[in-house]
C-alpha cells in the first residue's frame, strides 16, 4: 500500500479509499461482517430507510436474468427512529465511512428524516434516493422530474450541513440535466446509476416472476448502460460523481473511474462474493503501482477522447 | 461461515435427473449442522450471476455431499464438473432441524428432491430413536433413497408402494405412529408442505419444515427471500430465521 | 403445424408468423440465407437505409459486453438508390415479408425515401427509425423528442398507404408517450425496443473500446428492460407492438408475445445461430400445441395480472 | 458454410499459453481452404455471448485443428475443453490466401501465434516451392512452431535467433530471398504487419497479410468488422473480405 494515495474526497466529503458499499446490497453491515473486513473500505450506505418502518414488497421478489438480476424488495426496512437505536451502535465500532440513504415520498418526509438523523455523528453524509423504481409513491416520480429532484435537494441541503449526494435514475434521456440540477441546487455530489427498469414472466402461468410485475436490474448486465452514463454527467457538468453498476472486480471499478466517477459503488457483486469490496482494493493497489499512478483520484474522469 | 473453494471428489447419478456430488470442505463440514444448506457458485466466471443454493444432503469427515436434481442452467453446470474441478461453497447458511429433544419416533416427510437435507439429519440423530420415513414422488423413478432409513414409498402412479401423495400416506399411517411421542420432519415442494403443514396444525403435531425459495445472498444482506410469518405482521428470511421452521411459524 | 394458425396482424399488414429478423442485424438477406431457410419466416427488415448510401462509423464498432454487446455501426448501408437497383431483385425471391427500414435526418429526408420506394411492390411496410443512437444527426434527437415523433409518423403517413411502424428508442422516461403520439398520428404499430445507449472503455489506453465513444447495448442483458418497455406500452396504448430486445430462443419469443407484443423481431442472436429464426419457429410450434393454443395471436398481451 | 457441432477428439499445450485443440469436423474440414477461418461457440449455454475467430490452422482427414493463446474467457473456456465435448463451428469463413501462382519461394512471416494459419498453407503448397518461415516472438518461450517448415525465429529479448523484431529479419535476409521469385504471407499482431506492409509496399513486394479485428457474426451481417480499403472511400469488410488481403489493398 506504501506508495500509493487511496484516498478521495467527493464533495466535502474524505474517504479512505473510494470503494463504497450501494445502499439495499449489504443491509445495515452486520451480516456481510462476517465475510469481510469493513475496516478496509471506503464508506457504507445503508439499506433506503424511510420514516417509519417499511414491509417491503411481498414475494417472490427477485429473479435472476442473463448477467443481471431483478429486485422489487420495496425499501424494506426499520425506519429511522429503530435504524438510531438498534443498527448504528454496531455501525459505529467499525471503522468506515457511514451514509445515510434516506427514501420517502414527500419533500417534507426526506427533510424530517434527514433532521432526525443529522445529529448523529456516526453518519458523515446523506445519499437521497429520488429513484426507486419499486414503490407506488415517491421513487421514480421524483426521478423523472426535474423540478421535484431540484426541490429536494434545496431543502435537504437547508436542513444539514453533511455533504448531500443525490442518487438518480437511469431510467431518463438526459441525467446530465438532473446532475444540473443538483448542483445548482447545491447538491454536493451525485450517485449513478440507480437500477434500470426491468420485467420476466413465467410462459406457463403468464404471471410476472415478481409479485411487483416490474423490478429494478442491477449486475454487469448494465455496466455499459451505468458507463455511459456517468460519462455523460461528467461531460455535462462537474459535479463530483460516485459510479454505480455492474461492476464485478476492481477493472470494472477503474474502467468506472476512468469514465468520471470519483468513487464508486458495489451492489449485485456482495451477494455473490461478500469479500468483494476488499479484493477489489487489492486489485486497485496493484494497479495503481503498475500504472505509476500516486493519488488514484488522478484516475477521475482521465478518459482519452477527442471531442 | 466460509467462502471455501472446494475440490469435487465424485460425481454420481442416482436418477434420470438426479446427481449426488461430494466435495472436500474441510472448513465447512466441520461446523454445519443438518438442516442447513450451501450457496454455490456453480461456474468460474461471472455467470450465472447469482449462487445456487443447496441443502447440505450429507457429511462425511472433511466431505460434504449435495444431491441435487437437474432444473435449469445452474445445475446443468453443476452436473458436467469432473473431478478435480472446484466449485466455490459459501455456508453453512441458515438454521437448521431442532431434533435433540424428547420425541420417540422421528417421522420424516419427504417429497421429490426434498428427501435432500434428511441423510445428514438420520446420521445425526441419537441412535434411540425411531425413524421412519415417507417419501414421495411423481412415479418409481423419481425416488432417490439414498441416505434414508426405513423408507415408505408414496407414488402419484402407483408405480411404487401407497398409490397417492406423500401426506396421504402419512394420514394413513398416523394411527401407529402417534402411539407414540414423534416429531415431523418436512420438505419438499410447497403445495406438499402447505398440505403437511395444515394437517400438522389441525392436529397439533409437532412439525419442522423446510422451504425453498428465490434466492441472492443466502445470508440476510439482499432481503430477496421473505415468508410471512403467521402473525403476519412481518416477514420473516428464508436464508436466515430458515430454510427450517416450525410449521405454525409461517404462512405458506 | 397442422393445428396452430401462426398468422399474425400487425396494424394492417399480416405475417405468416410473428418471427421477424431484425434491422441491421441480416444485412440484405443474402449472407444469412446459407444458413437458414428464410421463406419460413414472418418477414425480415432491411438495414437502415438512408437516402444516400453511408460509410459508417470508422472501427472499432463493436465490442462484447456481459450477456450483451455494444454496436456503432452508424448506419453504413448502400443508400436507397443502389438497394433498389441491386438488392430487391435478391429479395424479391423469397416468399417472406419484407419490411423497409428507413433512417433520415429530417422529416423530409424519411419522406423523400419513402416516396422513393413505396412504388417497389416487394415492400409490404416501412419501420421509421427514429432511435439510432449512433449518427450525430436524427437518430435519438427524434427518438426523445415526442413532436419529432408525431410529426414524422404524420408525414410519412401521408405519403404512403402501406403499414407504417415507428421503430422507439428506450432511451427515454415513458417510452408509452411516445407510442400514444404514434397511434395519434395514424402510425400502424411500434417497434419497440432499439438499444440502449452504453459504453466501455481500456483501462490501460483509457479510450473508449468502441471508436464513436458510445454505441448500442442489444443482446439478452437488454431483454428485462426491453419486457417492460412492451408491457408499458400495451397498459397504456392499444397500438399494436412488434417487441424486439434479446430474443435469443421460443422461450423468450413467447415471453415477448405474453407481456404485449403482437409480433418480435430477433436481433443479435442471428449472429451467434444465423439458424436461430427457423428453430424458433418450431419452439413456437411445440409451445402452442402442448397449450392448446390454436391461434398464436391468442398470446399477445394475455400477461397475468390484477392491476 | 456450415455450422457443425464438432467433437474435442485432443487438447494439447503447445507453450506456457497456447493450446492445440482437434476437433471432428467431416463438413467443414473437406471444404477449407487456408487462411479461411471458423467462427466458434466455446459454451453450451449464452455466455460468452458472441462466438470466437480462430484461422483454421490445419486439417487431417476428417478432423480440423485450431492454435490458439489464452487471451479471455472464451480462450479460458475453449482451454478447458476435455475430449468428448463439443464445440459449435460456423465456417469455413472467409477469403483465404491465394498460393498457387507463379513464384518460386513462399516466405512466411508469422508474429506470435500468428503462426496459426501457416501450418495448413504449408501443407496445401505444391511440394516444389521453397518455403522459409520467420516466426517472431517476444521470448524464446513465445515461439510456436507446430506445422511450420525451415523456420528462422526473431526474438525481442535475443533470448533464440534474430535479436529484434520479425520484419528486421526479413529484411535483414531480403537479399537471399530477392534473389528468386517470391511472395510473402504475413500474420501476426496490428503493428507488424503495418511495417510489414509498409517494407513490401514500398519494395513492391508481392505479399498477401492476414488481419485481425473484433467480430460479431463472421459473415458479414453486423457490420461490425469494417477494414479501410487503400482508395479510401469505402470500408471493406475482413470477415468477408478478407481476412487475408493483398498488402496494397487495405490501410492498416
Ligand atoms: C434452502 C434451499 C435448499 C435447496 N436445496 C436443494 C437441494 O438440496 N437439491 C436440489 O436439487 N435443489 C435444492 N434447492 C433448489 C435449488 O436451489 C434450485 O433447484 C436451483 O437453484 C436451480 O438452479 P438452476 O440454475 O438449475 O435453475 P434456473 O431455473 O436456471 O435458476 C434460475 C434462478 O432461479 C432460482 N431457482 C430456480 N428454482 C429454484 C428453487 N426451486 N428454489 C429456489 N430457487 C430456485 C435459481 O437459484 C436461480 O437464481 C434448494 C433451494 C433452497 C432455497
Ligand atoms: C480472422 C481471425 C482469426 C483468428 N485466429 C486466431 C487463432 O488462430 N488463434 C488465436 O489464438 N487467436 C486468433 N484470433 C484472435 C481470437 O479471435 C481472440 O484471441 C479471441 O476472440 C479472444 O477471445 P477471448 O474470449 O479469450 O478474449 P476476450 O478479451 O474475453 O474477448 C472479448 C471480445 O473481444 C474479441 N477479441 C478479443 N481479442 C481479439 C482479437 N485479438 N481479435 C479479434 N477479436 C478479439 C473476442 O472475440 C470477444 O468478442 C483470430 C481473430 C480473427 C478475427
Ligand atoms: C436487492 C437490491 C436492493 C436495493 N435496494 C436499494 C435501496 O434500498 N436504495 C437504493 O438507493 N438503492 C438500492 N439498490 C440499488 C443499488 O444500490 C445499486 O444502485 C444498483 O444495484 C446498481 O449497482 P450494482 O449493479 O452494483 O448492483 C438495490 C439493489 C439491489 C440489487
Ligand atoms: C450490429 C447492429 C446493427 C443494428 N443496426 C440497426 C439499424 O440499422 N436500424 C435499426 O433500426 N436498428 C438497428 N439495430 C437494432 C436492432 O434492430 C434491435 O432493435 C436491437 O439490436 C435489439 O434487439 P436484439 O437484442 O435482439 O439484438 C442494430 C443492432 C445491432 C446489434
Ligand atoms: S437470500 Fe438474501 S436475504 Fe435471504
Ligand atoms: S463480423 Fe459481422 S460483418 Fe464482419
Amino acid at each position: 500500500m506504501k506508495n500509493v494515495d487511496l484516498s478521495v474526497n467527493i464533495g466535502g466529503l474524505s474517504l479512505k479509499n473510494p470503494i463504497i458499499l450501494a445502499s439495499g446490497t449489504v443491509g445495515y453491515g452486520n451480516e456481510i461482517a462476517e465475510f469481510t473486513n469493513l475496516n478496509l473500505l471506503g464508506g457504507i450506505v445503508t439499506k433506503s430507510l424511510s420514516l417509519k418502518p417499511r414491509k417491503g414488497n411481498p414475494p417472490q421478489r427477485i429473479v435472476e436474468t442473463p448477467s443481471g438480476m431483478l429486485n422489487a424488495i420495496g425499501l424494506a426496512n426499520v425506519g429511522v427512529e429503530s435504524f438510531i437505536k438498534d443498527k448504528i451502535p454496531f455501525l459505529k465500532a467499525f471503522d468506515t465511512t457511514l451514509i445515510c440513504n434516506i427514501a420517502a415520498s414527500s419533500v417534507e418526509e426526506y427533510v424530517e428524516c434527514v433532521d432526525m438523523l443529522k445529529n448523529e455523528d456516526v453518519i458523515k453524509a446523506f445519499e437521497i434516493n429520488v429513484s426507486c423504481p419499486n414503490v407506488q409513491e415517491g421513487g421514480l416520480e421524483f426521478g423523472n422530474d426535474l423540478n421535484a429532484v431540484g426541490r429536494i435537494t434545496d431543502k435537504v441541503k437547508s436542513s444539514t450541513r453533511k455533504p448531500v449526494f443525490i442518487k438518480l435514475s437511469p431510467n431518463v434521456s438526459r441525467i446530465s440535466d438532473f446532475a444540473k440540477v443538483v448542483k445548482e441546487n447545491g447538491g454536493n455530489a451525485v450517485s449513478a446509476i440507480n437500477t434500470l427498469v426491468g420485467t420476466s414472466f413465467d410462459i406457463y402461468t403468464r404471471k410476472p416472476k415478481i409479485k411487483n410485475i416490474t423490478g429494478g436490474l442491477s449486475g454487469p448486465a448494465i455496466r455499459p448502460v451505468a458507463l455511459a452514463k456517468v460519462l455523460e454527467i461528467k461531460r455535462n457538468s462537474d459535479i463530483p460523481i460516485i459510479g454505480i453498476g455492474g461492476i464485478m472486480n476492481w477493472k470494472d471499478a477503474v474502467e468506472m473511474m476512468i469514465v468520471g466517477a470519483s468513487a464508486f459503488q458495489i451492489g449485485t457483486v456482495n451477494f455473490i462474493n461478500p469479500n468483494a469490496g476488499v479484493e477489489i482494493l487489492n486489485g486497485l493497489i496493484s494497479y495503481c503501482e503498475n500504472n505509476k499512478i500516486k493519488n488514484i483520484s488522478e484516475l477521475t474522469g482521465t478518459f482519452q477522447i477527442r471531442d | 461461515m466460509y467462502i471455501e473453494k472446494a475440490f469435487v471428489e465424485s460425481l454420481e447419478k442416482m436418477g434420470e435427473d438426479t446427481f449426488l456430488i461430494k466435495v472436500f470442505s474441510p472448513a465447512i463440514s466441520c461446523i454445519v449442522k443438518p438442516g442447513q444448506f450451501c450457496n454455490i457458485k456453480v461456474s468460474e466466471n461471472d455467470y450465472p450471476l447469482l449462487r445456487r443454493p443447496f441443502s447440505v444432503c450429507n457429511v462425511d469427515g472433511d466431505y460434504l455431499f449435495f444431491l441435487f436434481d437437474l432444473h435449469g442452467i445452474g445445475t446443468k453446470l453443476l452436473s458436467m464438473k469432473k473431478n478435480g474441478d472446484s466449485i466455490e461453497l459459501l455456508g453453512p447458511l441458515g438454521k437448521g432441524f431442532v431434533y435433540d429433544d424428547q420425541y420417540d419416533t422421528a417421522v420424516i416427510v419427504a417429497g421429490g428432491l426434498g428427501a435432500a437435507p434428511f441423510p445428514f439429519l438420520i446420521k445425526n440423530m441419537e441412535p434411540e430413536k425411531n425413524i421412519i420415513t415417507l417419501l414421495g414422488g411423481r412415479s418409481k423413478n423419481n425416488l432417490v433413497t439414498y441416505g434414508l432409513k426405513n423408507v415408505s414409498a408414496a407414488t402419484d402412479d402407483g408405480s411404487e408402494g401407497f398409490n397417492g401423495n406423500v401426506v396421504e400416506l402419512l394420514k394413513s399411517r398416523i394411527g401407529e405412529i402417534s402411539s407414540g411421542k414423534f416429531r415431523i420432519f418436512g420438505c419438499g415442494p410447497n403445495p406438499m408442505l402447505k398440505a403437511l403443514q395444515e394437517y400438522c396444525i389441525e392436529n397439533n403435531f409437532d412439525c419442522q419444515i423446510s422451504v425453498e425459495c428465490a434466492m441472492a445472498c443466502g445470508f440476510g444482506i439482499c432481503q430477496g427471500c421473505p415468508i410471512d410469518s403467521a402473525e403476519g405482521v412481518s416477514y420473516l428470511l428464508v436464508c436466515k430465521d430458515g430454510p427450517v421452521f416450525n410449521a405454525s411459524q409461517v404462512k405458506l
